[in-house]
């Protein structure tokens, strides 16, 4: 299987040099596109075969480090994630087809594209050290291209550059808790890490380091800074993958690290993680609140709902840490879920974004409205995914937000008080930032495609056309499917879960069709499939009697509203009005917003305005004094350079002078 | 001759080299310290040609004899020349003033002595007491480099620093290729001296302290 | 046969030839030739070693590098012969300069090999300082005000350095004679290791001292640096491309051949540490000026001290891993580093400039060029698939597992250097074109430089058997 | 066994929607007695809701689809919610679709479609509305979750069934928990359905008014749709509370005949005693303005969370 896997990664390269060789020709990158969409629809069965098959599959090439080669595995688990990932590229390559028609440089998009798709599933099957951060950096590059694409904005260059940087720093911290496996294994290989025996320290630094490498990638606060920088820059079709599936490559090589491989962490980094995921949850949603730039919003959503699933990670942890195995493969398949979901949502959202952009050259929502008289089919799909992403049932995000808050509700069985105490408070986060979350996506669907147009490209709009739209309903229909039918995919993610945890047929997640209950039936149970039957079975009855009651006459009339008559759009609530009361309640504090009313007197006739003024807190308070540091000692340093020869002459002097005394001393006290 | 006849001997030309060293720190004219290095570097000739005897290896009266010709007459001349051609200071321009300089000097050489003289147990006491004098001829010649702002100056440190070396060189029993080393110096310092006069005669600057010639800073396009 | 002194008789033969002949065509002819001649001969030394005499002699550390400076030295003619004949073209340089110039490449390439291929420890020094010698006579070409300047500087800075290496020879020396007695044989280093268990250890130590001071100075670390950016500045662009793929190389080989002394004598002071404190010093402060740059060739002379440091410090850490890391980074750094300034060099040329500043799109304007220089720079700040991952990769992942506390300071210095380097990049690759589509240049002047990417990427990928053997071979040996 | 829990069900939901207007007619009632006025009948309700079903529906030039067919949602999440709320008995066949936290997510639901469809117009009270509501959902909905999770540890359950069994069997005692919880849940309560202090569901044309800015647009059927959701979503919030603090005479599983009619009976007590509460409450005090709401809502939230940490305290966990 993992033979067949290189391969289909082989062609990627290919539909690479495709691209560039045909750059000038017009059908090249929707080509690519059609290539890439083949290649992952293989690599998904791959992935889908291997985790109903389970068991690991070996590969090796004679290539990487020389004395260790280069391994490739599949097994149960990097399937479902060769899944998640195969699924989103699936999708996106579909939308690519004809997106890319739309672009101003399809050729950079279709050349980079590839690469960035062999990239995300190499780490996935990579089964060493060197093999897996080859995949990863080629991931980051490759997606770093694709956030250049539109290069000749100094803004994308900023944003692809921060991209990087930050990619390199999770590489980095990568780097590091492999070097300390590898030490305590003995070798590059994951097998030996997952035989390594560490020390509490040595667990701990991998952990640290893992939570940190993996955390930048997936959009950990306050390591999240690239995320709505990058994703607004790059095409939609790529911000669907690296927002919905990127950050889930990295979740995969953190799991790796917590539960597969040697360390065994105490459970107080389970509540670490616990807690910076709530606070990521929290945090995300909150920037999500009052962004206005469309993808820029889906890109904070994105960093909230990382945090939920590394709360799933870290109470797993936390009950790995305690010997509760049965309840730490729920909570890993509860966060595996949610990771699966969100990676369908998130791709649909940033697609049906993608369809929105291409239709209206626009991603501010305040210059957008009422598409959904022009693209009813994205408006219901993207409807879909707000609704799902804000956890309503009966969608996915639900059921899986669901198992997270039960298993929540399990974690003060873990008997010391930081659990105790820790739980019922994020699992108020998750509370929040899913309520948080329906108030940031009714503000950004409604604004986008209710109401009237904005302006006159949102006027304009004309629906997607049709591979997008096959695209944008496929994942729609895999959002509902996933949360009115969730019992066969929680099934397979149990036992993935439970083989991870090393244990076997548990009752992780009980699941006497179509119930779903986390531990035993008595805990509380969840049924979509009911649900969904009983809901539509009242809405037939409801329509009916009203059917058999009242009239059926329609008439259409200008809006009431309360008797005032609007002329203009531009009455309408816009972005920034919406999030008003929230900015106001939340963000006084956390953005330090300020409002400036400059409200004339009647006599004039000057406009009124309104200025609202924010502040970054963790750019301002972690990043930019970081980069003013950089420059500051850069700026000192630099004197350094301009001496003349006779104080260089000093410094060899004085460098000399010290060793010599170094060895003196040494001499001296010996 | 007995042995200790020949280490106090070599033991005296050693010194004196070192002495002469401290004598270039406390200069305060150019003219003199081109002589008192013109004594320095004959000093060394006759260490050298005293090690030559001793140690039975004729080789190093080639040594002897370029430190004779070359730096106690050819380049203090040449020195002197270039002084009177160019018309540079004739007084000394310190960077760091005549006493701190000397007390220094003698940090190095007590520096030079703990640190040669018990790591050396294996070697003859000799070798020992002529390496502990090297290395502080070594010091104090970069000392004199950074010390003073004058071109001509530095040379003279740089040989001085240079002398040092020969010095323990030839004062290690048996040491091959020093006379290719002390060629490669002269070259060295044949082509510093031809730097020195490219860089006058070319430019014309104003002055050959180093001070106006370092412009190039960091970057300039 | 003694196929390595074919090697070294090459350019020596080829130096003196240049220096009389004075037909420019005839000349880049001769040194492409003679090039390419000593890389094919020293290809044959990767086969058949001779035999080790007192003053020369080839084993499983020199033998790569010989190859590889030859390798570079070839490569590098072909770029200097376009590059050259452009400068003569727009009157940058005249026809006594371009002797001078070429007699003094071959007469460079001859003293590092012999300062690799030298037995006598002696006879390195005096290599390495002819070295010196040749390339500040090729800084200064240009003859103008700060070429000359340049120069200086490093004239002045190296002379001294290569003095203070001189007298830690002679410590070396003095601590081998009482052992092995007085003569060639306490000098030659293929005697000098077998013995040195017997040594003074203290001696040893105050040697290194001085060594590394001495050699650390060319080798660029900081605080001895200060020659090493305006001398890649200032000089003629292929001089740039092997002062730093070349140079800095054999001045950090001379210093591990100590390095294996002490190692081999176990009592001795434990170089470790005085080269892991410069390694970081170089690497933080290489990082941090990186930032305050605009001269493109400046700029990647700071990475060279950036990278020098990282060696440093791998040879400094020790172990099998980061020895082997620190070898593999040596060759990787010069090949990209070398391609690097190939780029450069057609860069400032076409677009007569080399401020950062004026650079600009080359992605759009000249996109092979552009791209293959984007590549060059992205391989030298360390990404994947190229060489120098591999040995980055292996380096910060040992270092992390045995001495967490140094591996932040290097993370922090190749992350501040690698933001630095791709800032710089991207503006120059990226954004709205400066330059002028029109200005063209020959198409067969990237040659050494895919050459050059497509070694590294291909050793990012995999490394050949019998190279990996040496390295591990010579890794064990610098303990 | 099952055909019982069926029928329950069935007698569940329809109690459900039909008994609703009822319960808002009498508080209306009473609230005017209150107010020393006469009032409307407690049946008032239900003639509106038949005088709006038959009236022609006008719909704004720009309503969409969307704006359409989410008052079906609406009303139908709400129903639903209602009838999985055990009322009179725990025996209900429907009963493990959904436990506490999924009732909540449901009546999130049904409130994401009517801020939606109140931004649907274009006009700019349905986007204050719409606004407003919203952030009061994101205040009393973690609120609301924290008293679930309270009685979900106490309990060791979610269901609702299984927490009435729990307190039934007398395992809670007087805990403080438990009455910090009621009182989030009633602030809760108060919050989500659009009463006095937060909303006044009286009002029309004020600018504190939150769940009428939403609907304005609204006519004829549609309308009768979300009023008659809101009515059975103030008679869910009386029946929770019932539910989970007053189960007392509620029929549990494997009672017979005599069993419903009794927990019918407590039902209907119950219910009007809570009702009457309630409009004396809103009688007796003022409306707030709208930002304080973050107050009220934030002090319910803190109060459920103090409430889940008091339990370590008395160590019932």
């Amino acid at each position: 299987m993992a033979a067949q896997a290189l391969l289909a990664v082989a062609v990627l390269p290919l539909l690479t040099m495709l691209a560039m060789a045909a750059h000038r020709h017009k059908l090249a990158p929707a080509l690519v596109h059609g290539g890439c969409l083949l290649v992952s629809l293989l690599l998904g069965f791959i992935g889908i075969a291997s985790v109903l098959k389970g068991g690991a599959d070996l590969a090796a090439l004679p290539i990487g480090l020389p004395w260790l080669k280069a391994h490739f595995r599949i097994d149960a688990f990097s399937g479902l994630f060769l899944v998640i990932v195969n699924l989103g590229a699936l999708a996106a390559s579909l939308f690519g087809v004809s997106y890319v028609k739309h672009l101003n440089h399809a050729p950079r998009v279709a050349a980079a594209y590839p690469m960035f798709l062999a990239g995300m599933n190499l780490a996935l099957m990579a089964d060493d050290a060197f093999s897996f951060l080859v995949s990863w950096e080629f991931m980051s590059v490759s997606s770093w291209l694709l956030v250049l694409i539109d290069h000749e904005e100094e803004e994308n260059r900023k944003a692809a550059f921060t991209y990087l940087m930050m990619a390199l720093f999770g590489t980095f911290c990568l780097l590091g808790a492999f070097g300390v496996l590898a030490q305590a294994g003995g070798g590059y290989g994951f097998d030996a890490m997952r035989t390594a025996k560490l020390d509490g320290l040595q667990s701990s630094l991998v952990v640290l380091l893992a939570l940190l490498g993996a955390g930048s990638k997936a959009g950990l606060v306050p390591l999240h800074a690239w995320l709505p920088l990058a994703h607004p820059a790059a095409p939609s079709h790529v911000s669907a993958l690296m927002s919905g599936v990127m950050t889930k490559v990295a979740l995969y090589i953190l799991c790796r690290f917590l539960f597969d491989f040697g360390p065994t962490p105490a459970w107080w980094w389970g509540a670490i993680i616990m807690v910076a995921g709530g606070v990521t949850a929290v945090a995300g949603i909150l920037y999500a609140l009052i962004q206005t730039d469309l993808k820029r919003l889906l890109a904070y959503s994105t960093v909230e709902n990382v945090g939920i699933a590394l709360i799933g990670l870290g109470i797993a942890l936390a009950f790995k840490g305690e010997g509760m195995l049965p309840f730490a493969a729920l909570a890993l398949a509860a966060s595996l879920y949610h990771m699966l979901n969100h990676s369908v949502m998130k791709g649909l959202l940033f697609l049906g974004a993608g369809a929105v952009l291409s239709a209206t050259n626009e991603r501010n929502i305040e210059r957008l409205g009422g598409l959904i008289h022009r693209m009813p089919v994205t408006a219901a799909c993207f409807l879909a995914g707000a609704a799902a992403i804000s956890a309503l049932p009966p969608l996915n995000g639900f059921v899986s937000e669901w198992l997270i808050l039960q298993t929540l509700f399990l974690g003060p069985k873990i008997p010391n008080w930081a659990m105790k105490f820790g739980s019922p408070v994020v699992a108020a986060m998750v509370a929040l930032s899913a309520a948080m979350a329906a108030a940031a996506f009714v503000r950004a669907f409604g604004l986008v495609f209710l109401g009237r147009a904005r302006s006159q490209a949102a006027l304009l709009a004309t629906e997607a056309p049709i591979p997008m739209r096959i695209s944008l309903i496929g994942l729609a229909a895999l959002c509902a499917l996933l949360g009115i039918l969730p019992v066969s995919a929680t099934t397979i993610l149990s036992q993935i879960a439970q083989s991870l945890m090393g244990i076997e047929l548990q009752g992780t997640i009980i699941e006497g069709w179509p119930w779903l209950a986390p531990i035993s039936v008595t805990r509380g149970s969840y049924s979509g499939t009911v649900l969904v039957a009983s809901v539509l079975f009242l809405i037939l009855v409801t329509a009916v009697i009203i059917k058999g009651f009242g009239t059926r006459q329609v008439r259409r009339g200008p809006a009431w509203d309360c008797g005032h008559k609007e002329a203009s759009p531009a009455f309408q609530y816009t972005a920034s009005s919406f999030a008003q009361p929230l900015r106001r309640v939340f963000g006084a504090s956390m953005f330090q917003a300020r409002e400036d009313v400059d409200m004339p007197s009647p006599s004039e006739i000057r406009p009124a305005r309104l200025d609202v003024h924010m502040r970054d807190p963790i750019w301002q308070g972690l990043y930019q004094p970081l980069i003013d540091g950089v420059t500051h000692l850069a700026a000192r340093l630099n004197r350094l350079q301009t001496m003349t020869v006779r104080r260089h002459l000093l410094m060899m002097f004085l460098t000399l002078m010290l060793m010599l005394i170094v060895a003196a001393l040494r001499r001296v006290f010996s | 001759m007995d042995r200790a006849l020949q280490y106090d001997t070599a033991h005296l030309i050693g010194a004196m080299v070192l002495l002469f060293g401290f004598q270039l720190l406390y200069q305060r004219r150019i003219k003199a310290v081109l002589t008192t290095f013109a004594f320095q570097a004959g000093a060394l000739s006759i260490a050298a040609a005293w090690q030559a005897y001793i140690q039975n290896s004729p080789h190093l009266y080639v040594t002897a004899g370029i430190a004779l010709v070359f730096k106690a007459f050819f380049v203090p001349f040449a020195l002197n020349w270039l002084v009177k051609r160019l018309g540079i200071h004739r007084s000394v321009e310190t960077a760091l003033g005549i006493g701190p300089t000397m007390i220094i000097g003698v940090a190095l050489v007590a520096l030079s002595i703990v640190l040669v003289l018990p790591v050396t147990q294996g070697a003859s006491a000799l070798t020992r007491e002529n390496l502990a004098m090297a290395m502080s001829v070594v010091l104090l010649g970069l000392l004199m480099m950074i010390t003073r702002h004058n071109a001509v100056t530095q040379v003279v440190g740089f040989m001085a620093l240079e002398n040092g070396l020969i010095l323990a060189a030839v004062g290690v029993k048996g040491m091959p290729l020093v006379v290719e080393m002390s060629v490669a110096f002269s070259v060295l310092v044949a082509m510093i001296l031809f730097g020195i006069f490219f860089f006058r005669i070319r430019e014309r600057f104003d002055s050959l302290d180093l001070h106006y010639l370092e412009t190039v800073r960091g970057d300039r396009l | 046969m003694n196929v390595h002194l074919f090697v070294l008789g090459i350019p020596l033969f080829t130096s003196a030839l240049l220096a009389v002949v004075s037909s420019l065509r005839v000349s880049i002819w001769v040194n492409v030739v003679a090039s390419l001649a000593s890389f094919l001969t020293s290809i044959a030394l990767l086969f058949h070693r001779p035999d080790a005499t007192l003053w020369l002699f080839i084993d499983d550390f020199n033998v790569s590098l010989v190859v590889l400076t030859t390798f570079v030295g070839f490569t590098t003619s072909v770029f200097s012969a376009g590059y050259i004949a452009r400068e003569r073209k727009e009157g940058h340089l005249n026809r006594r300069n371009l002797r001078f110039y070429h007699a003094m490449y071959q007469a460079f390439l001859f003293t590092m090999l012999l300062a690799l291929m030298a037995n006598n420890l002696g006879l390195m020094w005096v290599s390495v300082e002819g070295a010196t010698l040749t390339t500040v006579l090729m800084v200064s070409l240009y003859r103008t005000r700060e070429a000359i300047e340049a120069a200086w500087k490093y004239f002045i800075l190296c002379s001294v350095g290569i003095a203070l290496a001189l007298f830690g020879t002679i410590l070396v020396y003095l601590a081998a004679q009482p052992v092995m007695g007085p003569g060639e044989e306490a000098m030659a280093w293929t005697y000098v290791i077998k013995a040195s268990a017997r040594f003074e250890p203290a001696l040893l130590s105050l040697a290194f001292v001085f060594l590394l001071i001495g050699y650390g100075t060319k080798v660029g670390l900081a605080p001895l640096h200060a020659w090493l950016p305006d001398a890649h500045a200032e000089g003629p662009t292929p001089i740039s491309a092997v002062l730093s793929g070349l140079l800095l190389n054999v001045a950090l080989y001379a210093l591990l051949r100590f390095k294996m002394i002490l190692s081999a004598n176990g009592a001795a002071l434990a170089p470790g540490p005085l080269m892991v404190a410069m390694g970081i010093s170089s690497l933080s402060l290489a990082a941090f000026m990186l930032y305050k740059r605009d001269d493109i060739k400046r700029l990647f002379a700071f990475s060279s001290i950036e990278h020098m440091g990282i060696i440093t410090f791998a040879f400094g850490m020790g172990g099998a891993l980061s020895n082997f890391a620190g070898l593999l980074h040596m060759t990787m750094h010069s090949l990209t580093k070398s391609a690097i300034f190939f780029a450069v060099g057609i860069i400032s040329q076409i677009s007569g400039t080399k401020n950062i500043v004026n650079i600009k799109g080359l992605a759009a304007s000249h996109p092979v060029l552009g791209w293959s220089f984007l590549i060059a720079v992205l391989a030298i700040a360390g990404l994947p698939p190229m060489g120098v991952f591999m040995s980055e990769f292996l380096v910060v992942s040992s270092t992390f597992a045995r001495q967490p506390l140094l591996a932040l300071p290097i993370m922090a210095g190749l992350l501040i250097a690698f933001g630095a380097l791709i800032w710089k990049t991207q503006g120059m690759v990226f954004s709205k074109p400066s330059i002028d589509p029109a200005q063209g240049y020959a198409a067969w002047a990237l040659a050494p430089l895919f050459a050059h990417l497509a070694l590294v990427i291909l050793a990012g990928i995999w490394l050949p058997g019998p190279l990996v053997e040496w390295f591990q071979a010579v890794a064990r040996m610098l303990g | 066994m099952i055909l019982t829990s069926v029928l329950w069900q069935v007698l569940q939901t329809l109690i459900a929607v039909l008994a609703a207007p009822l319960v808002t007619g009498f508080v209306r009632l009473i609230k005017a007695r209150l107010n020393g006025r006469i009032g409307p009948s407690p049946l008032q309700p239900y003639r509106d809701l038949a005088r709006l079903l038959r009236k022609e529906l006008v719909l704004a030039g720009n309503a969409s689809w969307l704006f359409r067919i989410a008052p079906y949602f609406i009303f139908s999440f709400t129903w639903m919610a209602a009838s999985l709320v055990p009322s009179f008995t725990t025996n209900l066949v429907l009963i493990p679709t959904a436990d506490m936290i999924t009732l909540v997510a449901l009546l999130g639901a049904a409130r994401f479609m009517i801020a939606l469809a109140g931004l649907d117009i274009g006009t700019s009270f349905g986007g204050l509305g719409a606004s407003r509501e919203m952030l009061i959902a994101s205040l009393a909905e973690p609120a609301m979750l924290m008293t679930v999770f309270t009685l979900a540890l106490l309990a060791g359950t979610t269901a609702p069934a299984r927490i009435i069994d729990y307190v039934l069997a007398g395992g809670v005692g007087l805990q403080v928990s438990m009455g910090l919880s009621l009182v989030a849940l009633l602030l809760v309560a108060i919050a989500e359905n659009g009463r006095i202090p937060i909303d006044n569901p009286a009002t029309h044309l004020e600018l504190t008014m939150v769940h009428e800015a939403m609907v304005l647009e609204y006519t004829g059927r549609h309308l009768a749709l979300i009023e008659a959701a809101s009515m059975v979503r103030l008679q869910l919030y009386i029946s929770l509370i019932i539910c989970i603090f007053l189960p007392w005479g509620i029929s549990q599983s494997g009672k017979g005949l005599e069993g419903i009619v009794l927990g019918l009976f407590a039902y209907g007590g119950k219910l009007a005693l809570l009702a009457a509460g309630l409009a004396v409450f809103e009688t007796v005090i003022a409306k707030m303005r709208v930002f304080r709401y973050a107050d009220f809502l934030g002090g319910a939230l803190l109060l459920s969370l103090l409430a889940t940490l008091v339990l370590y305290v008395s160590e019932a966990v």
